[in-house]
C-alpha cells in the first residue's frame, strides 16, 4: 500500500453520471502489480463536505500505458469532485487496497455478472482471467442502453450478455432473469453490483451449486484496517470488508440466511 | 534541534506525537506508510477482557469536517492480545499502549490486571468515555463517582503509568479530571468522541445502526482544545490532547492549551503518514522560534 | 401544497422556520435580501435589563465548519428595545421573539415583564445558555436547580408563550429540558454554541479576547441533533432545533429527531436567504414524499 | 445591499503574492452606484478551510466595462483561492457593504497614504476625487518596488508619492517618515493599510490638525451589521465596522488615547 499523487490523463464521460478516468503516477514511475477486486482510496480535495476518501475500484490497469482506469458515477459531492477533474490535474491516491477474486485454475465456465457502475473491477477480471486463457463470460445490468457502460471493452474479453429494466437493449429486467442463466451450466460466478442484485445473483448460485464471489461495496472510512467501520457480518463474525474483502466467497457470507 | 522528549509520570516519550486509540489499529495496519519507530507512542485499539463483536452495520456516517462512528469496541480481548497481538508488536521501537474498556469495574480490572505482567506495555489508556457501549463506558467517565472509583480499584493492580482517558460529554470537565488525579491517575488524555448522531432524510433512518455514535475529527477541536486548557489549569499531572488535529500547527495549538503530548485520531484515516509529518512540524516551529525544548511550550499561551 | 403551519405552545407559526437569536439583528439587517414576512419568526438579538457593551474585540474566530464568536451580548438594553426598536419591528408580518439574557434572577424577571406589556410581542426565549457572559448567564443552563429557578420566576411574570433556550454544555441535556417543562416552559430551544477556543499558533495569542468563546456552524450538528432527539423523549412540549442548519437537508434531520420548528444561525452569514430557500426547501420536500403537514415528520424517524 | 454571481473577466497577477481580478455581473446587468471605502464579501466556495465569506475593498469600479477590479493579497487560503479563480470562473459576491470616504466639497490638499494592499480603496476614492475636480496626490508605502501596486494607475490621477522599506523605489523608510508630510501642509488625510501604519498616519494627522479618515479592516463574520464581531471601540462606545465603518474619522477612534 502506498499513498501517491496521479496526474489524470483523460476524462472521458460515458453518459450522463459516469466517467472514465486514465490516470498515471506523477512522474511516470511504473505501477506495483494490481489484482482485480482491489480499489483506491481517492482524497477529495476541495470540498467543504467531503473529510474522508472516497473508495473505488480498478476497473483496468493498463501496464503499457502505465495507467489506471477509474469508473467514477456521480452519486455525491465526492465522486462529483473526482468526475470534474480534467486532464492535467493530480489526485492523490492511496492503492492498492483490498483482497481480489480469485482466479481459478482450471479451465471451466466463468460468468463475471455487473450491474450498474457494479460492472467496474470486472472488466480487470475479465482481463486478467483472458490472459490466463480462460474464457470469461460477461452479464451486465442497467437501467437502459446508456447504463452499460464499455461495451466494447467487454467484448473484446469475451461473450457479453446483457439486460436493461427497459429492454433498451439484451434481454428486457433484471440480471438474474437473463435466459443464459438457464441454458448454461456456470462453474463459477463473479458478481458486483447493488446489494440487491448481488443477492438474487448469491441465491441464483446458491441454488444451483455455483461457486460465487461478491464484491462489497461497504461505506468505509479508513480503506486499510485501522477504523473497524466497514465491517461485514460473516460466518466467522465481523470482519473488515476493507481488508478481508472487498471479494467475499457467497459461503462466508449472511445474506442468504 | 529542539529536544522533544517528553514525559508522562514515569514513561518517557522520544517526542509528544502519538497516535489514537481505535484508529490506528495495531500500528501494524500503517507499517506501510510510516516509520512506526519515530511516534512517541501508539495507543492500540480499545481492548475489553472478553473479546466483542462490536455494533452492527453501518457504523460510519461523515459529517461536516468530521465522522460518527459507532465501532463498539470490536476486539478480540485481552487474552487474544496478550497471546497473539503483544508478540508481534513489542518490539517496535515507541510504545505500545493499550487502551482498556470495559462495561464493569472488574472487567476494568481484571484487564489492567493482565497488561500490568506484559514487561513491554509501560503504560495503558483507561477509557472510561467510549460513548458505543450500551452498559457502562462512557457513563463511568461522566459522574465523578465512577470515574474515581474506576481509577481506584485500577490503580490497586496497574503499577505503570495509568493514563486516564476522558469524555468531553460532561458538564465540567475538571471535575473528572480532579478526582481522577486524586485517585492516583499519572495522566490524562482527552478527549474522547463527542456523542452525535446522523439522520438521512430521504430513507429518515438514523446513518449508524446505533442510532447515535462518536462525533471526531476537525469539527470538535476547538471544543477539544478548550477542554485541554480548563483542565490545565486544574490539575498537575500532564495531559494527553487530542480531538480533531490533523497538522503540526493543530498540534502546537492543544500543546499551547496545556497538553505535553498528543494523540492524532481520525485524520490517520485520510493521511496515514499526518502523524509523522506533524512531528516534522513541530521540529521545524521549534527550531523556528527558537525553543529549546517542546516542553517550554506545554500551556505558555500569550495572554497579552 | 403541504400544510407548513405549526405550534409553539400557543403560539402558532406560518411554517417551522425561524432564525436564531445573534445571528439576525433585528431582522431589519436582512430586509434587502429577503422578505421577513416568509418566515416562521425571527428571534431578536440577546437582551438585557442594562445596556450592555459587550467584550472587546477580537471577538470571532473561524474553525472547521464553523466559527467561535464572544459577543457578549453587546445590545442596548430592554427599555431602548421597547421604546425604539420594538416600534420598528412590530408590525413585520412575522413573529418577533425577543431573547431575554441576564446575569442575576431578578434581571431575567424584570426583562421579562418589560416585554409582557408588548402587544406584538407573543413570546420570549429565555437565554440561559450563552456562554459569553462572565457572570451567570450559562451557569443558569447547565444546572437544573438554577435552570428551574430562572425559568420558575420569569414564568410569573410572563404569561404569553416561554421559550427556554438550553445549553449543549452539560451532561445530560434531558434532566435540564424536564425541570423546564416541569417548571412551566411553553417549548426549549436548542442547542446554544459550545464552549470552545483558538489559538494562534504563531503569536501564540487567544484569538478571541474572552480566551474562550461560542462555537457554532455545521460542525456542531451532529451533537445538537442528538440532544434534540434526546430531549424529544423526554419531555411533551414542542422543541425548536439548531445548530448548524445551512440548507434544508439539515432542517428535515433536525425535524426527525424532533424539532416542531427549527432556527437558522451562523449560516445567515453566509447565505442571507438561507432561511428561505430552506423554507422553500421543506416543502418541496414534503411535496415529493406526500406528506400532508410538517407536523407528521416531528419525530418520525425510521428506526427499522 | 444584494449577493450575486460575478463572472471573472481577467485575473492578472500582480506581483508574488497580489492579484488584480475584474469581475463583472454574470449576465452583465449593470452595476449599482457604489462609493470608494465600501466593501464587498466573497463567498469561498471549493474550500474545507473557509466557512465565512471574505471582506475585500472595491478597488475601482469602471463603469464603461461594468467591472469591479478587485485587489487580492493571498495571506491564507481563503485569499489563495480567490486568487487562483480564473478568467471565465465565476464567485458570489454580497455588495455594496459598509459605509465610504468623505468626499470633500472643497477644494483643499488633499493625502491619500496606503500600505501593502491597503491602497486598495484610496484607487477608487482618487478617481471619485478627480471626477470632482479636486487634486488628490498620493502617499503609498511597501517593503519595496514591487509592493507598491497599480502605479501606472494612481499616477493617472494625482502625483504620487512613494516610500520603500528597501530603499528600492521613492524614499527609504515608512510613509510618515516621507518630506512630503513636512514640506506640505495638507487639509485631508485619507488612509488605509497595516493598523501599525495607520496609527502612525492618525498621530501624524492628530498633531498637524489634519482631518483624517482611516478605513479599518477588521475581521467580520457576516459583512452587514447582524453579527457584532467586527466592532470597533468608539467614542460612542463599540460600533459594527462592516456598517458605520470601515471608515472613521480618525476622532471617534481611541486609538490615540
Ligand atoms: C470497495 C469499493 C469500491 C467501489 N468502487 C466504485 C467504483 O468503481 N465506482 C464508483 O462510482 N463507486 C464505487 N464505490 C462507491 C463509492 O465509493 C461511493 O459512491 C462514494 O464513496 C460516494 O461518495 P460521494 O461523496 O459521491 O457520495 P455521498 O455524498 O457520500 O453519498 C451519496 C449517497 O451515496 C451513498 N453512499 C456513499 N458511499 C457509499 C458506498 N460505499 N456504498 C453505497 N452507498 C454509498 C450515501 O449513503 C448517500 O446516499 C465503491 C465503494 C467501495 C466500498
Ligand atoms: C473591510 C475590509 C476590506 C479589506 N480589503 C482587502 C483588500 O482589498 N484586499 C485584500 O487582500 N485584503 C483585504 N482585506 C483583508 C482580507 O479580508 C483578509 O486578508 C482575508 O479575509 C484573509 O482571509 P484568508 O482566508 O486568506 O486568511 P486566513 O487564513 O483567514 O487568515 C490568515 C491570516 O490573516 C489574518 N487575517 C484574516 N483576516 C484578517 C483581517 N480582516 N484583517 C487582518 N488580518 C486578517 C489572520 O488572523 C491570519 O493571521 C480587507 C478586510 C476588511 C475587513
Ligand atoms: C473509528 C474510531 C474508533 C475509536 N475507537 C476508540 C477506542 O477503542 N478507544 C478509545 O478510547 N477511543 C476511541 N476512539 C476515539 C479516538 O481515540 C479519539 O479520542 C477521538 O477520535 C478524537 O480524536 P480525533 O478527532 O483526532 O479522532 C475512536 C475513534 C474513531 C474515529
Ligand atoms: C455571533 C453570534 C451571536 C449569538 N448571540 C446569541 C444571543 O444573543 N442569544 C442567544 O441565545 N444565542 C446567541 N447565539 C447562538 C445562536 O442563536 C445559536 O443558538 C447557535 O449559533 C447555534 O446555531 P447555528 O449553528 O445555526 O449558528 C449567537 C450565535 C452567534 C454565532
Ligand atoms: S474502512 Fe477502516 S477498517 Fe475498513
Ligand atoms: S461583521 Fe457582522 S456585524 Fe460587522
Amino acid at each position: 500500500m502506498k499513498v501517491c499523487d496521479f496526474t489524470i490523463r483523460s476524462n472521458t464521460r460515458l453518459n450522463d453520471r459516469n466517467h472514465l478516468l486514465k490516470i498515471s503516477p506523477v512522474g511516470n514511475e511504473p505501477l506495483p502489480e494490481m489484482y482485480p477486486g482491489q480499489f483506491v482510496q481517492i482524497r477529495v480535495d476541495n470540498s467543504p463536505l467531503v473529510f474522508l476518501r472516497r473508495p473505488i475500484s480498478i476497473n483496468f490497469v493498463d501496464y503499457q500505458q502505465n495507467e489506471v482506469w477509474l469508473l467514477i458515477q456521480r452519486v455525491g459531492e465526492g465522486t462529483t469532485k473526482i468526475s470534474a477533474l480534467s486532464a492535467g490535474e493530480n489526485m492523490n491516491l492511496m492503492f492498492p487496497l483490498g483482497n481480489s477474486f480469485t482466479l481459478p485454475d482450471n479451465k471451466g465456465n466463468f460468468l463475471l455478472i455487473g450491474g450498474g457502475v457494479g460492472t467496474a473491477p470486472l472488466l480487470f477480471l475479465g482481463k486478467k482471467m483472458k490472459e490466463k486463457g480462460l474464457k470469461p463470460e460477461f452479464l451486465l445490468g442497467g437501467r437502459s442502453e446508456k447504463d452499460i457502460l464499455q461495451r466494447v471493452d467487454f467484448e473484446r474479453l469475451g461473450t457479453l450478455y446483457c439486460t436493461t429494466e427497459d429492454g433498451s437493449l439484451g434481454e428486457k429486467g433484471f440480471v438474474t432473469q437473463h435466459p443464459i442463466l438457464q441454458e448454461k451450466k456456470y462453474d463459477f460466478i463473479y458478481t458486483c453490483g447493488p446489494k440487491p442484485m448481488m443477492v438474487a445473483v448469491a441465491r441464483y448460485a446458491q441454488q444451483n451449486g455455483i461457486s460465487c464471489e461478491a464484491s462489497l461495496e461497504n461505506l468505509m472510512a479508513c480503506g486499510f484496517g485501522a477504523c473497524l467501520c466497514c465491517i461485514e457480518k460473516t460466518i466467522r463474525g465481523n470482519v473488515c470488508a476493507c481488508t478481508e474483502g472487498p471479494v467475499f466467497n457467497i459461503k462466508e457470507l449472511t445474506w442468504l440466511d | 534541534m529542539a529536544g522533544l522528549k517528553v514525559n508522562i509520570g514515569e514513561l518517557e516519550l522520544k517526542n509528544p506525537v502519538m497516535t489514537a486509540s481505535g484508529t490506528f489499529g495495531y500500528g501494524t495496519e500503517y507499517a506501510d506508510f510510516i516509520d512506526l519507530g519515530r511516534l512517541g507512542g501508539i495507543f492500540v485499539k480499545g481492548t475489553t477482557l472478553e473479546p466483542r463483536q462490536g455494533n452492527d452495520y453501518p457504523r460510519m456516517a461523515e459529517t461536516s469536517s468530521g465522522m460518527l462512528n459507532s465501532v463498539g469496541l470490536q476486539n478480540k480481548g485481552v487474552d487474544y492480545f496478550v497471546d497473539h497481538l503483544y508478540p508481534k508488536i513489542k518490539d517496535y521501537d515507541t510504545h505500545m499502549i493499550v487502551n482498556v474498556s470495559g462495561s464493569t469495574i472488574e472487567d476494568y480490572v481484571a484487564c489492567a490486571e493482565k497488561l500490568a505482567d506484559l514487561d513491554k506495555m509501560p503504560a495503558i489508556e483507561l477509557n472510561i468515555s467510549c460513548p458505543n457501549v450500551k452498559e457502562g463506558g462512557m457513563a463511568f467517565g461522566t459522574s465523578c463517582q465512577s470515574a474515581a472509583e474506576v481509577t481506584r480499584e485500577v490503580r490497586k493492580v496497574f503499577p505503570k503509568t495509568l493514563i486516564v482517558k476522558l469524555s468531553p460529554n460532561v458538564t465540567d470537565i475538571t471535575e473528572i479530571a480532579r478526582v481522577v488525579e486524586d485517585e492516583g491517575a499519572d495522566a490524562v488524555s482527552l478527549v474522547n468522541t463527542f456523542l452525535g448522531m446522523a439522520i438521512d432524510v430521504e430513507s429518515r433512518r438514523p446513518k449508524l445502526s446505533t442510532i447515535t455514535g462518536g462525533l471526531s475529527g476537525p469539527c470538535i477541536k476547538p471544543i477539544a482544545v478548550r477542554m485541554v486548557w480548563q483542565v490545565y489549569h486544574a490539575v498537575r499531572i500532564p495531559i494527553i490532547g487530542m480531538g480533531g488535529i490533523c497538522n503540526w500547527q493543530d498540534a502546537i495549538e492543544f500543546i499551547l492549551a496545556g497538553s505535553t503530548a498528543i494523540q492524532v485520531g481520525t485524520y490517520n484515516f485520510v493521511d496515514p503518514a499526518s502523524s509523522v509529518k506533524i512531528l516534522e512540524g513541530i521540529e521545524a516551529y521549534l527550531d523556528r522560534h527558537h525553543i529549546a525544548s517542546v516542553n517550554e511550550l506545554v500551556g505558555q499561551i500569550n495572554y497579552l
